[in-house]
């Protein structure tokens, strides 16, 4: 072997640090541009007169609101946010499932070799992006001002709209979770024969249902706080309660709300610990 | 028919030359070892015949049909009738022993059927009955994760006979096991190869268990088929080129500096000692 | 030889597990509980005028403004929207991941109680909560939205890093803080190449929703596409709004084509 | 049967459900269908849902019924409006302790109109400036759109806009109120009066049901107690049929402004 | 002192007890070999030894100092001067070569260094040598993922070279390796503990190996040692027996149905032959 010769001159220079260095470079230039348009400018938060707008406005988030009429909005609010998020990502998961499955490339058992019907299954596999992509890349409203049409005005366009929008972002992230974990044991089933569904459920799913499940919470999480773009189309809910304290700058009623997003989020945190314990 | 290569060649994704010009026939119901120094190819050459990889050189032939040949079904059913035991058992860590051995048949089973033994092991018994076979039959119900290195290798031993395939590859199948265990294990492989006519192949680093079991060897050195005999015919002196060129290439330093400072007289006696009637 | 094993039996009746089947109920009731709270009928969606309603909504985006004064300014919009985004997400994900090594445990009980707690508060105020707070804190303009994004976004990241760290297999760090390694070069060593891929693609996958949330950023002036957006259908000017769709569509793409090569280039086929 | 009705969010959306449900109670007695009031947070939602025909009657500003007209063909038609609406004007506001004295100041500065698609809170005063000779996209270092009527005093009280502008009847009311933010802001023009709000009932709506609605605003009476109540909600005296030829004019300015294509 | 158990015992999590009154010493820059069936308790001895699991009873020492009465600070520096070879070396796939080498000496290094040499290695020449050592310098900045078994198992030994611990403990470190290239790398692992004094404590599969390298031997079954001895006291019948209750459990019908059928008549001959000479 030739070994022997290199062994003698050891290469004392990583083959790679050329492309790291370059690559760095040109993210730092990039760089540069971009703090200029998006206008960068820390030292702006310590501006006297800044500090004190916000100071008084954070002033006004005490005492939160306690009154019994708003409160009675907020829960009609928080029941129905919740309620619009589980049927959104109900409906998402009904797009997300079968659109990750498709395209996932540890699935695609014509990925090994290449084999036959590679073809077929690539092109799938792009229009399955591709379908993901259109229905995440167009804003949650227009989708909602398209259902309104037919519809009407009301918790159905919204959800719908939700639905859409967040089957698209689950289809990605489940496909990029699948593609991210250890894929030898799904291709060891497809090696021996298995189908899609196998390699899936003996493969991939052991080692991901974790990660799987607690993002779908998190997706769920979102879609309460998102409740303020249903607000557009007549869905209320609790994004378009804080929408409007937050114009009105009501600190006191927007304290109460923030509490009560937390108080969701905390909810959302435990389901999904305990439902990864489950499934450890 | 087994296999059949025709001057293969693989060459690897960073252009790295794995394997050239191999030729080789295995029959039906023929029991072959291969045997060769680390990064001889062994591995690459399995995949090969396992169909999950595809010869850059050459045509391969495997139980009698071109496997890129075929059509996406067609191939899948060869597949099924392939049983591959890997170097390191590919098995996701929660999964139940008893999961991943259905995993073995998952190329048989109809998908629903394959879904539900996921929630309830469709044929414990079966499990049971190969498992035991391999003195694990108490760890049925068992998390892989928590088994002994030479248990994993048998439990994925088990599941390739849990396959029932027509042709068994096995790559270093016996590695973790200790003498007694490895040479029991490679005794049901071979008696699993007698009772069901399935071809066995197999790599192996333990020369004198491929003496023992196999009628015939093949030596690959360098991805280079060296020698392809009856076992009967193999002479020491070619076992000895076999793995030579390796041991010349250690650096001679270290290993003066062991011999001058170990107490044990034998570590300078001739490193290499291959004697082809150990273990016979 | 192992006295202490049970005989085996096989108990697979035993191994049907029954809290998951509670769970699954559970998840069914509170789905079909929410769609009968809001009454939702989705039959008028099949009906027969529905699609060709649809249609016509979709239609009157055609043809999008290609003025080419509107292009430039579309253009510009787009560049300063995905500045606000990446500049945000950049923040983000450094702030995440530093928050995420006590969050996944690793500094100890109260740390990980205290860090989860930052990173759930962050998270728990929507963006556009941030944006009024940081309107104030640091004026109108696209400097107040990339603090928004980023505040909201650390909460987020930080929560997913720390998740992916701890799915990762212990292993390989476990093996090097067993040679006595240090908490954080045994993280970056150990645990890193194996959750680096999957964070990267959390972080990309942030930044193309933080370019669709410049949507809602737009009306506290960190304008980009966001406002543009809004004011053109805001007026029924779908010509102009479909130029702006078709730029963040453009944006996601390209964040999309990114992602994707990152994943493989980091060796992920 | 039921009568759809819903409003464009110039207020705050519990605001308008809180301000019509008197009202609402008054229309299903006059007319004897179930009124369902639904409140959104997005103007072209409602125009989208008059046009599909998923709303029978809505409370729309004069530049949204302009666009309601042109996007059914001109069969949106308007029935009734307030005496009010028929001279409504904007006020430009400044926070109090602000130097600047009139619009011309205003150049350089950050400003802050309502909704996009709000008449007094955009779209006249944009063509009332225009006609000034201040180009809001260009004179202004920037604009943001606060949403509402009420949010743009909250933004200009803040500090958050160094000027905005809004509809005379809300910033009085926020006035009579005695709302704090409203306090803190400086009137510093006024613009020439135009048409605004009216209510409209979609294409197609059965003409006896249009009369019967129209009839029973036009026989609200200020005197009746219980009409009062409901009347001084709404912040109106009377209420009087209106045309859509009033409208011409707003679509005169809207094009003129740029905002109609 | 290397280290000292005294009636040491570890119960697994799920209640497995895997070892029991396991009581040894074993001095400064001596070398022992264990061996024993699978699932002996090999693996679990050795973690105990490498402080990666705490003994549920008894008493352990390791380099003069109880590991679990230090303080974090002290317990860290302890185990700097541990180096555990590991059956399967736990490696994230993408990490380069050289890297994964690098690793080795996180323990001594500052902080600052470690992360550094991520970004570009700072002792190219180090990591050159130690490869070197096991024939594969031509890899250094190879991803691991792409080396095959036994490269990948060499690539372990040479990181915890690199490491120069005082204590070296080597769960199967030639395992994956071919007979020649298992002696040449056991042959470093002497040497190396010779030359810098480190104890050497070693899990072998193969007895021959373990015979040949180690003055001391020590047997070990279903968690207790069965004997410790010099290897020159061992006999032929103590192995006999240390491997001969699973060899009497694997059932005997299959074992009868391959020597029926199978053409070798060598297969039906006593299955387990150990040899104390053998490899000498
Ligand atoms: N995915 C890959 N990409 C590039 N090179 C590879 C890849 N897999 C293996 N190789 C190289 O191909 C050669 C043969 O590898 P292979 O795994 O077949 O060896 P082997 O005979 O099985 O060795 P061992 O006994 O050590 O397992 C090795 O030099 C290895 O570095
Ligand atoms: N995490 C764990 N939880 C429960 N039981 C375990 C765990 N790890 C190992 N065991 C059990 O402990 C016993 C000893 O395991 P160990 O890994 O020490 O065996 P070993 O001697 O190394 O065997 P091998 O030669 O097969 O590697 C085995 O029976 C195994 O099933
Ligand atoms: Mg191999
Ligand atoms: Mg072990």
């Amino acid at each position: 072997m030739s070994a022997s010769t290199q062994a003698l001159s050891p290469p004392h220079r990583d083959p790679d640090t050329r492309a790291r260095l370059g690559w760095t470079l040109v993210a730092l230039v990039l760089l540069w541009p971009l703090l200029v348009l998006a206008e960068f400018r820390p030292w702006a938060l310590f501006d006297a007169g800044n500090l004190r707008v916000m100071g008084s406005f954070l002033g006004g988030f005490l005492p939160p609101a306690t009154s019994t009429e708003f409160l009675g909005y907020l829960l009609d609010a928080t029941l129905e946010t919740m309620a619009i998020a589980t049927a959104g990502i109900a409906l998402a998961l009904l797009l997300a499932v079968p659109l990750s499955i498709l395209s996932t490339r540890a699935l695609a058992v014509s990925k090994i070799g290449p084999g036959p019907g590679r073809l077929g299954d690539r092109m799938a596999r792009a229009a399955g992006r591709a379908l993901l992509t259109f229905l995440r890349a167009i804003p949650e409203i227009v989708w909602a001002l398209m259902f309104v049409r037919v519809l009407g005005l009301g918790p159905a366009a919204g959800v719908l709209a939700l639905a859409i929008t967040y089957g698209g972002m689950l289809g990605k992230v489940y496909t990029e979770i699948l593609e991210s974990i250890d894929t030898r044991p799904a291709r060891a089933i497809l090696e021996a024969g298995g189908g899609r569904f196998a390699a899936l459920a003996y493969g991939l799913l052991p080692n991901a249902a974790q990660e799987l499940t607690s993002y779908t919470v998190y997706r769920w999480e979102c879609a309460v706080r998102a409740s303020v773009i249903m607000g557009f189309v007549g869905a209320g809910g609790l994004g378009q309660l804080m929408d409007q304290s937050m114009k009105m700058l009501n600190g006191g009623e927007a304290a109460t709300i923030l509490f009560v997003f937390l108080v969701l989020v905390l909810f959302a945190d435990s389901l999904s610990a305990t439902l990864r314990r489950a499934l450890a | 028919m087994g296999f059949e290569l025709e001057s293969a060649g693989l060459t690897h994704g960073n252009g790295f030359r794995a394997l050239q010009r191999v030729s080789l026939r295995v029959g039906r119901g023929e029991r072959v070892a291969v045997i060769g120094p680390s990064g001889a190819g062994k591995t690459s050459l399995i995949r090969l015949l396992g169909t999950a990889l595809r010869p850059t050189e050459g045509r391969l032939d495997v139980l009698g049909a071109n496997p890129w040949r075929l059509s996406a079904g067609a191939l899948r059913r060869l597949r099924a009738r392939i049983g591959t035991i890997h170097q390191s058992p590919p098995i996701p860590p929660r999964l139940r022993v008893v999961t991943a051995i259905h995993a073995g048949r998952l190329g048989r089973w109809p998908a629903w059927k394959g879904l539900l033994s996921l929630l309830y092991p469709v044929d414990v018994a079966g499990a049971h009955a190969a498992l035991a076979r391999f003195d694990l039959a108490d760890r049925l119900f068992e998390r892989c994760d928590r088994l002994s290195g030479g248990q994993l290798q048998r439990v994925g031993i088990a599941r390739v006979l849990y396959q029932q395939p027509d042709l068994i590859l096995a790559d270093e199948p016996v590695s973790a096991l200790d003498p007694a265990l490895a040479d029991a294990a490679l005794g049901e492989l071979v008696a699993e190869s007698a009772r069901s006519g399935a071809s066995l192949f197999a790599s192996l680093h333990a020369v004198d268990l491929a003496l023992k079991w196999f009628p015939r060897i093949i030596g690959l050195r360098g991805g280079e088929v060296v020698f392809d005999l009856p076992t009967a015919r193999l002479t020491d002196s070619m076992l000895h080129e076999l793995y030579a060129a390796e041991g010349a290439m250690l650096p001679v330093q270290a290993r003066d500096a062991a011999a001058g400072a170990t107490t044990d007289p034998e570590a300078d006696a001739k490193v290499i000692r291959l004697d082809t009637s150990r273990g016979r | 030889m192992n006295e202490t094993r049970e005989p085996c039996a096989p108990r697979g009746a035993a191994d049907f597990c029954l809290s998951c089947v509670l769970t699954c109920a559970l998840v069914a009731a509170a789905v079909a509980g929410s769609f009968v709270y809001l009454g939702i009928d989705f039959g008028t969606l099949f009906s027969v005028g529905a699609g060709a309603d649809m249609a016509r909504f979709a239609a009157s985006f055609f043809p999008p403004d290609l003025e080419p004064d509107f292009l430039r300014k579309t253009a510009y919009g787009a560049l300063q929207t995905f500045a606000v985004a990446m500049i945000g997400t950049l923040l983000a994900a450094a702030a995440g991941l530093l928050l995420a090594l006590p969050a996944a445990g690793r500094h100890g009980a109260a740390a990980e109680r205290l860090s989860r707690f930052l990173l759930n508060l962050l998270r728990s105020v929507p963006e556009l909560v941030w944006a009024t707070l940081m309107v104030l804190a640091a004026g109108l303009g696209p400097f107040a939205g990339v603090l928004a994004l980023a505040l909201h976004t650390t909460g987020v990241l930080g929560r997913l890093f720390a998740e992916a760290i701890e799915n990762a297999p212990p292993q390989p760090e476990q093996s090097l803080l067993e040679t006595g390694s240090g908490g954080v070069p045994a993280f970056l060593y150990g645990t890193l190449p194996l959750v680096w891929a999957q964070s990267v693609a959390y972080g990309l996958y942030r930044l193309e929703m933080n370019i669709r949330m410049a949507a809602v950023l737009g009306f506290v002036g960190a304008g980009g596409l966001g406002q543009m957006l809004y004011f053109h259908l805001s007026i029924f000017q779908q010509a102009q709004a479909a130029t702006v769709l078709i730029a963040m569509f453009v944006l996601v793409l390209a964040v999309d084509a990114l992602s994707d090569r990152l994943r493989a280039w980091m060796g992920h086929s | 049967q039921v009568l759809r009705v819903s409003a464009i969010p110039d207020e705050a959306p519990t605001e308008l459900q809180r301000k019509f449900k008197p009202l609402g109670e008054y229309l299903e007695k006059e007319t004897g269908l179930e009124v369902v009031f639904t409140p959104v947070s997005d103007y072209a939602a409602v125009v989208e849902g008059l046009a599909a025909k998923k709303i029978d009657l809505a409370w729309l500003g004069g530049f949204t019924f302009v666009q309601a007209r042109l996007r059914t063909h001109g069969e949106a038609l308007p029935i009734v409006q307030r005496v009010e609406d028929e001279v409504f004007t904007s006020k430009f506001i400044v926070p109090a302790d602000s130097p600047v004295k009139s619009l011309s100041e205003l150049k350089g500065k950050t400003f802050a109109f309502g909704s996009p698609s709000s008449t007094s809170g955009h779209l006249m005063p944009r063509f009332f400036l225009l006609e000034d000779g201040i180009d809001p996209d260009k004179d202004f270092t920037r604009i943001a759109f606060s949403g509402a009527h009420d949010a743009t005093v909250a933004f200009v009280a803040s500090g958050r806009a160094e000027a905005g502008v809004l509809s005379a009847s809300v910033l009085d009311k926020l006035l009579e109120k005695g709302d704090a933010n409203a306090g803190r802001v400086r009137v510093i023009a006024t613009t020439p009066p135009y048409y605004d709000y009216n209510w409209t009932v979609r294409p197609g709506l059965d003409a006896a049901l249009r009369e019967k609605i129209a009839d029973a605003f036009l026989k609200l009476d200020p005197s009746d107690p219980v009409h009062k109540e409901l009347m001084t909600l709404q912040r109106a005296s009377k209420y009087v049929p209106t045309t859509s030829a009033n409208y011409d004019a707003i679509e005169r300015a809207a094009r003129s402004a740029g905002l109609i294509k």
